[in-house]
């Protein structure tokens, strides 16, 4: 399975990266699956771990992270919105 | 229900005016314009002297059209009009529209200040802040969250 | 704060610009227009072609300034803006005019229904419908008598 | 005694005055005693007695029937308000 992953603001800096292509491994599942993936890369992922204040949206739409991940999905992390 | 995510300015005159053009059954419109403060942060003793707009294109739009088809479900509206801008502004710009239409004003009141609510917690938009410290995130705040979370009832 | 009682139309955009311009701490302006309907009595079949504004010279300047103070009492407001309209109007044309700038859309938002929930309520106007049957003075609602004593608490 | 009374909107139509000017007998101290005075002049008059739904301002502030009616007083009398 092959998903699209989006970075924006404070996250996006933090990170370095705005996107990235990746494939997953069978045990990712959902969206909180792939967070805590990401996070264990360590260093400044971490910013990705559990408590950390991250929403996330999946093929354009803010889920929780009981939502599974499909091959190609378009998922994005970032920090509370601040527009208006 | 028009939504509009762009670089450019509005026409608060015109925005506002469209929303009753031509019709004989608007009998209110509620809007609302956001501006970027220069004392955002005074209590900190920052000045803000710009600010940038980052949003996440096509989920931008995708959100504040699941918000107005939101309003249009809970209130009797005969339009609604959301403009939000993206990129560097200045203390004094515009950020934000929202413009109402309704035959009563308790609907267009009540619509107008519900999407602001939901635009506020709800839209990929996120500021960054030029201060005389360098560029500092804008945090969320909690109030933006009891706001929005007054019409789940 | 300023308050106008005029026979002529207004101009919402230059209205609600001003309400913010030169400012660089007003962070939200909530703005309301009222406009004449055809269909205020659809239910009974009369169609408004016309309709006159009544109003009692020198108390609805003062009503609508009493309106302002309360309001400026009650919530930070860097700005408020009134103009109400008398005689003889066509379905479509604007009535009234509120616009409130504050730093927080909040304060701006309350401040705005509660002007027009007490102007609804205190302010001397009078409107007469034109209809195929004739003139007709239109009645006082319960409605906004309601609207008015939720600021009462 | 003498003020100054404003009629207006459908009771200005009613009674056929916009205004007069009232020498008032001294029994007449509110103006609530004004509302049942001019009433007494009976026929279309009978629009200001009690229980019909007329609202008040003395010098151009309105105020309930208690309130003392003074030399040179504006008093106005109307329907309730409809604008907005």
């Amino acid at each position: 399975m092959s998903v699209k992953v989006l970075y924006f603001a404070s996250l996006r800096e933090t990170l370095g990266y705005s996107h990235e292509t990746l494939t997953l491994p069978a045990a990712v599942a959902t969206l909180g699956d792939l967070r805590s993936h990401l996070a264990k890369r360590g260093g400044v992922w971490e910013s990705l771990g559990e408590g950390r204040n991250v929403r996330a949206a999946i093929n354009q739409e803010m889920v929780g992270p009981e939502v599974a991940v499909a091959d190609r999905d378009e998922v994005a992390f970032f920090p509370p919105v601040t527009g208006g | 229900m028009s939504v509009s995510v762009q670089e450019a300015d509005f026409d608060v005159g015109v925005e506002t005016n469209a929303l009753s053009a031509g019709r004989l059954d608007v009998g209110a419109v509620a809007t609302f314009v956001g501006l970027v403060r220069a004392d955002k942060l005074s209590g900190e003793g920052s000045e803000v002297s710009a600010m940038t707009l980052e949003h996440y294109p096509g989920m931008t739009e995708k959100s504040l059209e699941t918000i107005v088809a939101e309003a249009t479900t809970r209130w009797r509206l005969q339009g609604v009009r959301v403009i939000h801008r993206f990129g560097r502004l200045m203390p004094g710009d515009r950020i934000v529209f929202v413009g109402v239409a309704s035959a009563h004003r308790g609907d267009a009141f009540a619509a107008c200040e519900f999407v602001m609510d939901y635009l506020k917690t709800r839209a990929p938009f996120w500021k960054k802040e030029d201060t005389p410290e360098g560029g500092r995130w804008v945090d969320a705040r909690d109030a933006d969250d009891s706001a929005a979370a007054r019409w789940e009832e």
